[in-house]
Parts: structure tokens; C-alpha cells; sequence
């Protein structure tokens, strides 16, 4: 198994995501956002972290980087597979390769925590992953706030493309749960081959961490369908 | 070739809720000032080249489509001026 | 210009004459004024600091170089500095935090170390007003930190009512790094090449050092703010990445961040160090503004800077870094034999001087000996009402418990990113940070912590038991402590008892680091807290790194069970 | 009474770094726009109540100096129109 982790000028996640992949045996292929594409690779992460300081919006300007194109191609043409941690998942809204938009958190400040997260719906980009799994997860960011148009979220419903939830400890999505504001505590989604979340898998990678959750998340996308 | 100052203007759309114009309004009612809404967007100063204003605006508008606005949540309006 | 528009004094002023022989240019006057400012030539507190051990079985590096190193293991060095950056926070909560993290994280940096750790320890009013410059302070901290990918992993917040208009903003950072890549900023070589790169030099936070950081504050000093700089975690980020790995490469003979006094006490220092002169191009320094002066050029404290010594050979492969990083950068000059610093634009040399000048020759103030032995005598004892026996009901419980000093941390702690590099055990809402660094073992141990009115009263006291304290609470996990490095804040020193207070507290520091032999190897003295005539208590921040062993079980620190025992442990 | 809506600029003063747009213009020019400046600031709408525009505008510059603008770094501008 082949993952290009791409790296944007700022991006300050990608070591740790490429510590977090090989620690599942993967091999990690490290690619700059001046490639014109991915290469032969089986799949790709956009890691967390500040590309471009998070000027302008949050991921915009890295959704404009040579490489995304490549990476649209293939999305298009070969349905690669493709998980966006944070800032990669606001860079993938950016580009348009998900819906919706990540705004900036309600009371405007960077929150970082731990939080309950909920798998919503099983789906083949997570197999062996029954709906109801909760995950205990980190959250790190100012502009998390996932919103879509309703006629986004009902398709997002219909496709199955609501993957996970904020909740509390019991599973309910209550606004006590939302740490950002998140239309229907919306933490992650899914539109054909690609995923995009705001919590922070690679973080939560060993129990002396807080949680190794992060490696039933990355496990299960790694053994997931291809689109 | 002329220069051209752009002035962008980039807002949330009405729909989109504004949470920094709605902490500022309430600090400014809390201050006494008489207002009933605030939003907050930005002002973006872009200094091109262009053969004409009308060119000048075709470039601007195509910046912020695709870069300066997120059309899922904001939209736009340019001013040009010559330089 | 006038010694006094650069803030020397008249006898400073003399002793300019003296070592260079002439009426030195307007350009050469703003160097002296500008390494000769108490931020940037300790003139009041240096002879108080070299009471401070030293020495210690773990030191690397002490005291003098950008910041303190001690050795984790012998794969493993460590990189450690306090810094305080508590005027421009003052002027611009955000962007002076921002900057001052920023700072001390090129510190580290130039040390060769990859920053692993931040904490901040910070120090408000009481008043409204406070409430808005903490938080922005507070966002201040978590925009660099957290955009520049460091996790702030622990700190320490006080109030008081002297800190209204002197808030402090001291922030610890920490760095690892192999010995092989140890590099530093006293081994320039003759024949190798300057250069800068980074942010593009202009007109910011020019004097901010010599002038905004070394007086008293008043009301009415608009005309002293210079240009606020503005951080950018962005750049910063690129900036560390092309340092770290032009480091790495082994292809440096020096580095030296640019900080107060920019390009003048970068290159002061490093020569002065290193024993060699340069000549500098100022012509050829990368500018953001049209038309700036030498002067400007020299004395410009934009952010986001470094400064490299190139050998000729290496000079494409560091360009080449540079063009990685999309880092902007020029060749400014070349190192020469002769140890002067000599300054050219447009061909022409504009001003000439010994880079010890700047760097060592400042009239210090003397620190008898008899002056620091009586420091450790209690002084009278303050002045206390007279209910020296408190009844403790639940009103007064509740009254402590609403101080601000015992509010819960979390609104502030939740804004900074504790978690990215992935080495955090235990973050905020612990007496200490400690970290599993990937590929190093064993464990990291950090801790910071600063007393309160206490040292008001008694600044020896204060200074002692601030040390114990960080140490007690590595002990309390069995960490054994590498180095202590402190961050002294306190008034103007040029007041009797500011300044004795001052010294009792280094007194105190110095004390209780020899008695434990933990060894101090760095910090940072701010002094003029003081506005409108109102001063800070004195103030020392510690902070101390330390070996753990077991990192990934820490020794829990919450009641494990009900119907254990309790013990108190005291001499 | 009468309503108002004040459009306030909030730029960063000329001398004062910005980074934000200086990251946005260095993208815009690899995408090939004919740029050479990007300065990023807010543009926030206020809605206010007042005997007639002069006054507007004149509790406009007061909030703007108070509290919409940060006078230490940043410059405004006020333009009020009847709503
Ligand atoms: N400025 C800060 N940055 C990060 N963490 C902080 C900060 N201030 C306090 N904390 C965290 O909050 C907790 C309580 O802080 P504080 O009340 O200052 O501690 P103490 O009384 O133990 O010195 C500590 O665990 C500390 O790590």
C-alpha cells in the first residue's frame, strides 16, 4: 500500500501524519504541492495545518496549488481515493472536490480538545465500521465550522456522505457536543472517493496520546473501497 | 497597459450566519450606540494591469470567483479605479 | 542626532568617544544607542547574572549564545530559553505575543534544535481593561504557535495590580537536536559569505529595543510606538524549515537570529563572538519600503529574519534551500579578519566600528560584593495589616476561589494547540508538560512557574522558592532536572529599591540553584516595567526541562482511590 | 429618525505588514494574474438609526475608532447611505 501525503508551503500536520501511516505499515509518499501529480500511488492524504498560514480562508490558497489539480484528474478519472484531515479537508471544500465550506468557529477563537465522535452511517470507505462506533478523537482548529446548503446536506444524506458526527459520550448529537457550531454537528463527510474531517486521526495514534482511536479510523480507510 | 486598483468586497451571504458581527453588535449596543446589524466581511485592494477599466473588472471578477470569494458562503462586488 | 535621541546618556555617551577616537556619525551613534539600550546590553543586570551557576553535569551550552543546550542522552541534546517580549504586548496584545513567540522560536532554531515546546507565562491587571489584553495576548499566542505547528504544551497566568498597564508575556521554548547538528553564532569564518534571509527588511520596530523596551512607559507616548510588527507564523514557519535544514547539511559555519536591534545586534554579536569583522552591503539587504536609510536598514526589527555565515562553496546549495522554501534571501556581506564592522551602501562606507563595542563595551553597572552578599537578609518585613490570623469560612473559601488566580485555565489553554507533533503525554491542566519525542528516549520533563505577591514582599523568598517549586514538581514525577532558565521582569532599575528587589530575587534564583545544583543556562532580563510611575512586583519566571523516564505512564496526579492515605512530605 | 447603513473600511496602515495579502498575491501571480499588490482588510456594514446622515457618519467614526478599527495598526473609511 502506496499513500502520498502532500505537503503545502505551512502545512504543519504532515509529519505527523506520515509517522501516523507508516506506524500501520504503510509506505509513505511524500509529495510537494509544486508536483503536477500524485504518482503511482493507492492513495492520498491532505494533512492538518496552516497551509499558507490559513490567509484569506483557510485552504483556499492551497486549493489553487499545482498538485490539486493532479489530484482532481485523478479523483475524476481513476476515483483515488483521497482523505482530507483539517486543513486538507477544508482545502478539499475549497477546491470543490467536497461541498459545503468550513467557517470560522463561532465565538471566532482556535479551539483545541478532545471530543466524541460518532460514526453516523457504515459505509465501503470504512469497512467493518458498524454506524454508532464512537471515537474519542482531537480537535484543533479556528475555522471548523462545517456548513452546507440544504440541498447539499439531503444529498449528502441520500449518498450516504454523512460520515461522523460530534456527540457526547452517549452518542447524541446535542449543541452541547458541537465544539464549533457545525450544522448538524456535522465532523466529517464524503462525496464519492473522497473524505474530509476536521478531528485529528494521527493524533490519537496510542494510548499515551489520550486515545488510539485514530488507528481504527486510519486502519479501516486504508482497507476501504476505492470510491 | 494602465494600472487599476481593484477594491473587492467580499461578504457572508445573508443566509450565512455572522457570529464576529453579531459579537460586535452586541458590544456596540452595550456601548449605547443606537445600531441594529452588523457584518463583517472583507475589503480586498488588488493592484493590476489591465489594457482597460472594463478588462481590468473582467480579471477581478474571475480572481474572486475563483479565489477571493467562497461562493458557497459569500459573495462579491469590485470597484475599479485607475491609477 | 543627539546621544540622547538614541537614549544614550551623556557618560555613555563619553565612553562612545573614547573607544572610537572620533565623533562617531549619526549612523554609528544609532548602533550604540541601539546595543547600549539596557534590553539589548544588560547594563543593569549583568553584573547581578553572572552570580548565576552555571555549570552543571548536563550543560552543553550555557549562557551568552542564543540559548541555553543541555544533553538529554548522548543522541540528544536539548535547546531551552525564556523570553519576554512585555512592551510590545503592551502596545499590541496579538501581534506582540505573536512576535514575541516567534522570537524565542528563532532562538532556538539558531541553535540547530527543531522547536518540540512552547509555554507562556503571563501576567495581567485586574481591571477591564486587562480582561481585553489577555485576550488578545492570549490569541496572540496560539496564532504563532499553533500556525507554526509547536504545541504549547504548559504556563502560568498571575494577576496583580501593578501589571495593569506592564503586562508580561514570557514565553519559554524548546527545542531537540543532535549533536552533529550543533551550530551556534560564534564560529564565523574569514571569506565566508552573510546571508539574510526571510522577511524582507522595513521600517518596523525601528528603536523598538533601544527606546520602547528600555524606558518607562508614560501616558502620553504615542510618538515613541514604533511601527508595530506584525508576526507572521506563515514565513516563520518556511524560515525554520530552510534554517533547520541548511543546519542539518552541515553547510553553515554560523547562524544568528535577528531580533531587538535587528541587523545591528546580529552582526555585533556574531563577530564579536566569533572574533572576525565584515563588511556588510547594505545596498543589498532585500527592502519592503523604497528609499530606506543605513540607518533604517540596521536598526529595522522586522520579524521573521535570519542571518547565516556561508562558506563560498555552499552558497548555491544554501541558495537553493532558500528557492525550496520560497524564502526570500541576499548575500549582505562578507566576513573579514579584521574585526570591524564596516558598513557600506552603494559602495560607500557609511559608518565603521569594533563589533565589541557594541557587543561588550558597555558601562555596566558594578555589583559589589558586599552588595550581593546582603542580599539574602531578610528585608524588613512588609508591612501587613493586622489579622494575621484568617478564620476560614465558606465565604472567604468562595471569595479565594472566585480570585481570578484560581479560575480554571481552560478558556485560555483551549486556544492552544497542546497536541501537534504528537508527542504530548500531558499538556495544560497539569503542574508540568511531559513529552514522548518520536525516535528519543526517554522522556521530556517541562515546567514553568513564577511567584506572586509573595515577591513583593520578599524578592529573595520569592526567587528561592520559585525554583523549588519547578523542581519539586519534577521531582514529584522522578525527572531528574537538566537546567533551569529564568525570565526576570521588574521596574526601573535606576530606583534604589527596584533595583535592590531585583537583585534579592536573582539572589534568590541563584541561591536555590546552587543548593539544588540544577544549573541556570539561559533567559532574559526585561526591566522599565513601570508606567506612570507604577511598577511591576518583580518578577521571575522559571522554567526548567528535565529527563523522565517513563513518560508514556506518567505518575498519576489525581486521587487514584478513595481510602488512600495523604501525605504531606516537609522538612 | 432615519435608518443608515455605514460601510466601514478597516484597512492595515500602508507601513504595517500584511502577510495575508501578501500570501494571496504571490498565489494570484503563479495563477498568472497580471497583479502586483494585495492589501487585506474588513469591510463591515452597520446599520444604524440617526436624525440625519451627518450624525451617522459621526457615530460611525466614533465606533470605528473605538472599536470596529484598531487604531495602532489600521486605517478606516466611512461611506453612509439612507436604507
Ligand atoms: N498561559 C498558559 N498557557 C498554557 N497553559 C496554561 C497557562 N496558564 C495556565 N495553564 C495551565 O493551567 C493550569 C493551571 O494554571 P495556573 O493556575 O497558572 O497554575 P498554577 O497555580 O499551578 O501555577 C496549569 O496546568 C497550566 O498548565
Amino acid at each position: 500500500m502506496k499513500v502520498a501525503v502532500v505537503s503545502f508551503p505551512g502545512s504543519n500536520c504532515d509529519q505527523d501524519t506520515v509517522w501516523a501511516l507508516e506506524s500501520l505499515g504503510v509506505e509513505v509518499v511524500p509529495v510537494w504541492y509544486t508536483a503536477p501529480d500524485v504518482g503511482s500511488v493507492d492513495r492520498v492524504v491532505l494533512p492538518g495545518g496552516f497551509s499558507y498560514g490559513d490567509y484569506l480562508r483557510s485552504g483556499a490558497l492551497a486549493a489553487e496549488a499545482p498538485v490539486m489539480d493532479g489530484i482532481a484528474r485523478r479523483v475524476e478519472n481513476d476515483r483515488l481515493p483521497v482523505l482530507g484531515i483539517c486543513n486538507g479537508f477544508q482545502i478539499l471544500t475549497e477546491r470543490g472536490l467536497l461541498p459545503g465550506a468550513l467557517r470560522t468557529n463561532p465565538d471566532g477563537k482556535f479551539r483545541c480538545g478532545w471530543e466524541t465522535v460518532k460514526v453516523v452511517s457504515e459505509n465501503p470507505l470504512f469497512p467493518g465500521i458498524p454506524a454508532g462506533t464512537l471515537w474519542r478523537l482531537p480537535i484543533a482548529h479556528r475555522e471548523g465550522s462545517y456548513w452546507a446548503t440544504p440541498e447539499d446536506l439531503e444529498r449528502l444524506r441520500q449518498t450516504g456522505g454523512l460520515l461522523f458526527q460530534y456527540t457526547d459520550e452517549e452518542g447524541r448529537p446535542t449543541p452541547e457536543a458541537n465544539p464549533n457550531g457545525s450544522i448538524e454537528n456535522i465532523a466529517g463527510i464524503a462525496q464519492g472517493s473522497v473524505v474530509g474531517l476536521m478531528p485529528h486521526p494521527e493524533r490519537a495514534m496510542a494510548v499515551y496520546l489520550g486515545s488510539s482511536d485514530g488507528q481504527h479510523f486510519l486502519r479501516a480507510w486504508l482497507g476501504g473501497q476505492r470510491g | 497597459m494602465a494600472r487599476f486598483r481593484l477594491q473587492v468586497q467580499v461578504m457572508p451571504k445573508p443566509e450565512i450566519l455572522d457570529p464576529a458581527g453579531e459579537a460586535t453588535l452586541s458590544v456596540l449596543q452595550r456601548l449605547g450606540y443606537p445600531v441594529s446589524g452588523v457584518r463583517i466581511g472583507k475589503h480586498i485592494v488588488v493592484e493590476i494591469e489591465a489594457p482597460d477599466a472594463d478588462e481590468a473588472r473582467e480579471l477581478g471578477q474571475q480572481m474572486a470567483r475563483r479565489l477571493l470569494a467562497n461562493p458557497v458562503m459569500e459573495h462579491f462586488g469590485i470597484e475599479v479605479d485607475p491609477v | 542626532m543627539q546621544p540622547e535621541d538614541v537614549g544614550l546618556t551623556r557618560a555613555e555617551y563619553q565612553e562612545v568617544l573614547r573607544l572610537m577616537g572620533r565623533t562617531p556619525n549619526d549612523l554609528e551613534l544609532g548602533l550604540f544607542g541601539a546595543l547600549w539600550s539596557e534590553h539589548c546590553s544588560y547594563k543593569n543586570s549583568k553584573g547581578l547574572l553572572k552570580h548565576l551557576p552555571h555549570q552543571g553535569p548536563h550543560v552543553v551550552t550555557g549562557p551568552g549564545g542564543n540559548a541555553g543546550v543541555v544533553r538529554l542522552t548522548p543522541e540528544w541534546e536539548v535547546a531551552f530559553k525564556i523570553e519576554s517580549h512585555n512592551h510590545p504586548s503592551y502596545v499590541e496584545p496579538e501581534q506582540g505575543a505573536a512576535t514575541g513567540v516567534g522570537g524565542i522560536i528563532r532562538d532556538i532554531v539558531a541553535m540547530g534544535a527543531r522547536p518540540v515546546a512552547l509555554a507562556d507565562a503571563l501576567r495581567f491587571g485586574e481591571d477591564e481593561a486587562s480582561q481585553v489584553l489577555l485576550d488578545g495576548v492570549v490569541r496572540g499566542v496560539g496564532m504563532y504557535g499553533n500556525a507554526i505547528g509547536i504545541p504549547t504544551v504548559t504556563g502560568d497566568i498571575g494577576f496583580g495590580p501593578g501589571y495593569a498597564k506592564n503586562p508580561l508575556v514570557n514565553v519559554l521554548a524548546v527545542g531537540i537536536r543532535s549533536p552533529r547538528h550543533k551550530i551556534g553564532a560564534d564560529t564565523a569564518q574569514p571569506g565566508s559569505l552573510l546571508v539574510l534571509w526571510g522577511r524582507k527588511t522595513g521600517r518596523d520596530g525601528i528603536h523598538g529595543a533601544s527606546l520602547l523596551a528600555s524606558r518607562d512607559f508614560s501616558g502620553g507616548d504615542d510618538d515613541l510606538r514604533p511601527t508595530v510588527q506584525v508576526g507572521d507564523p506563515f514565513l516563520g514557519k518556511l524560515v525554520m524549515e530552510a534554517t533547520l535544514m541548511a543546519v542539518a547539511e552541515g553547510i553553515l559555519d554560523a547562524v544568528q537570529d535577528l531580533g531587538a536591534a535587528g541587523l545591528t545586534s546580529a552582526t555585533a554579536e556574531l563577530l564579536a563572538r566569533s572574533g572576525v569583522g565584515a563588511e556588510l552591503w547594505l545596498d543589498q539587504v532585500p527592502v519592503r519600503e523604497a528609499g530606506m536609510t543605513p540607518y533604517e536598514i540596521m536598526l529595522s526589527e522586522t520579524q521573521e529574519r535570519m542571518l547565516l555565515v556561508v562558506p563560498e562553496a555552499q552558497v548555491e546549495r544554501v541558495i537553493a534551500i532558500a528557492r525550496h522554501w520560497e524564502v526570500p534571501w541576499a548575500v549582505i556581506g562578507r566576513v573579514t579578519e579584521r574585526p570591524r564592522l564596516q558598513l557600506f551602501f552603494a559602495e560607500e562606507l557609511v559608518g565603521e566600528v569594533h563589533p565589541a563595542w557594541l557587543a561588550d563595551e558597555v558601562p555596566l553597572r558594578p555589583v559589589t560584593d558586599d552588595f550581593w552578599q546582603q542580599l539574602a537578609e531578610p528585608l524588613a518585613p512588609p508591612a501587613v495589616s493586622s489579622a494575621t490570623t484568617v478564620t476560614l469560612t465558606r465565604s472567604t473559601i468562595e471569595h479565594l476561589w472566585q480570585a481570578r488566580d484560581c479560575r480554571d485555565r481552560q478558556s485560555v489553554y483551549r486556544q492552544y494547540d497542546s497536541m501537534i507533533q504528537t508527542h504530548t503525554v500531558w499538556g495544560p491542566d497539569h503542574d508540568l508538560a511531559i513529552l514522548q519525542l518520536k525516535g528519543v528516549e526517554p522522556g521530556l520533563a517541562v515546567a514553568v512557574s513564577g511567584p506572586g505577591r509573595w515577591a513583593a514582599g520578599d524578592a529573595y523568598a520569592a526567587g528561592f522558592a520559585t525554583v523549588l517549586r519547578v523542581l519539586a514538581v519534577l521531582a514529584a514525577q522522578g525527572a531528574e532536572p537538566l537546567g533551569l532558565t529564568d525570565g526576570i521582569n521588574a521596574g526601573n532599575p535606576y530606583k534604589p529599591e527596584a533595583f535592590q528587589a531585583l537583585a534579592a530575587l536573582l539572589r534568590g534564583i541563584a541561591d536555590a540553584a546552587r543548593l539544588t545544583g540544577v544549573p541556570v543556562t539561559g533567559g532574559n532580563v526585561s526591566l522599565h516595567n513601570e508606567t506612570d510611575g507604577q511598577a511591576i512586583w518583580p518578577t521571575g519566571i522559571i522554567g526548567v526541562v528535565g529527563r523522565h523516564d517513563r513518560p508514556r505512564q506518567p505518575v498519576p496526579d489525581a486521587l487514584q482511590a478513595a481510602g488512600h492515605a495523604l501525605w504531606l512530605i516537609h522538612p
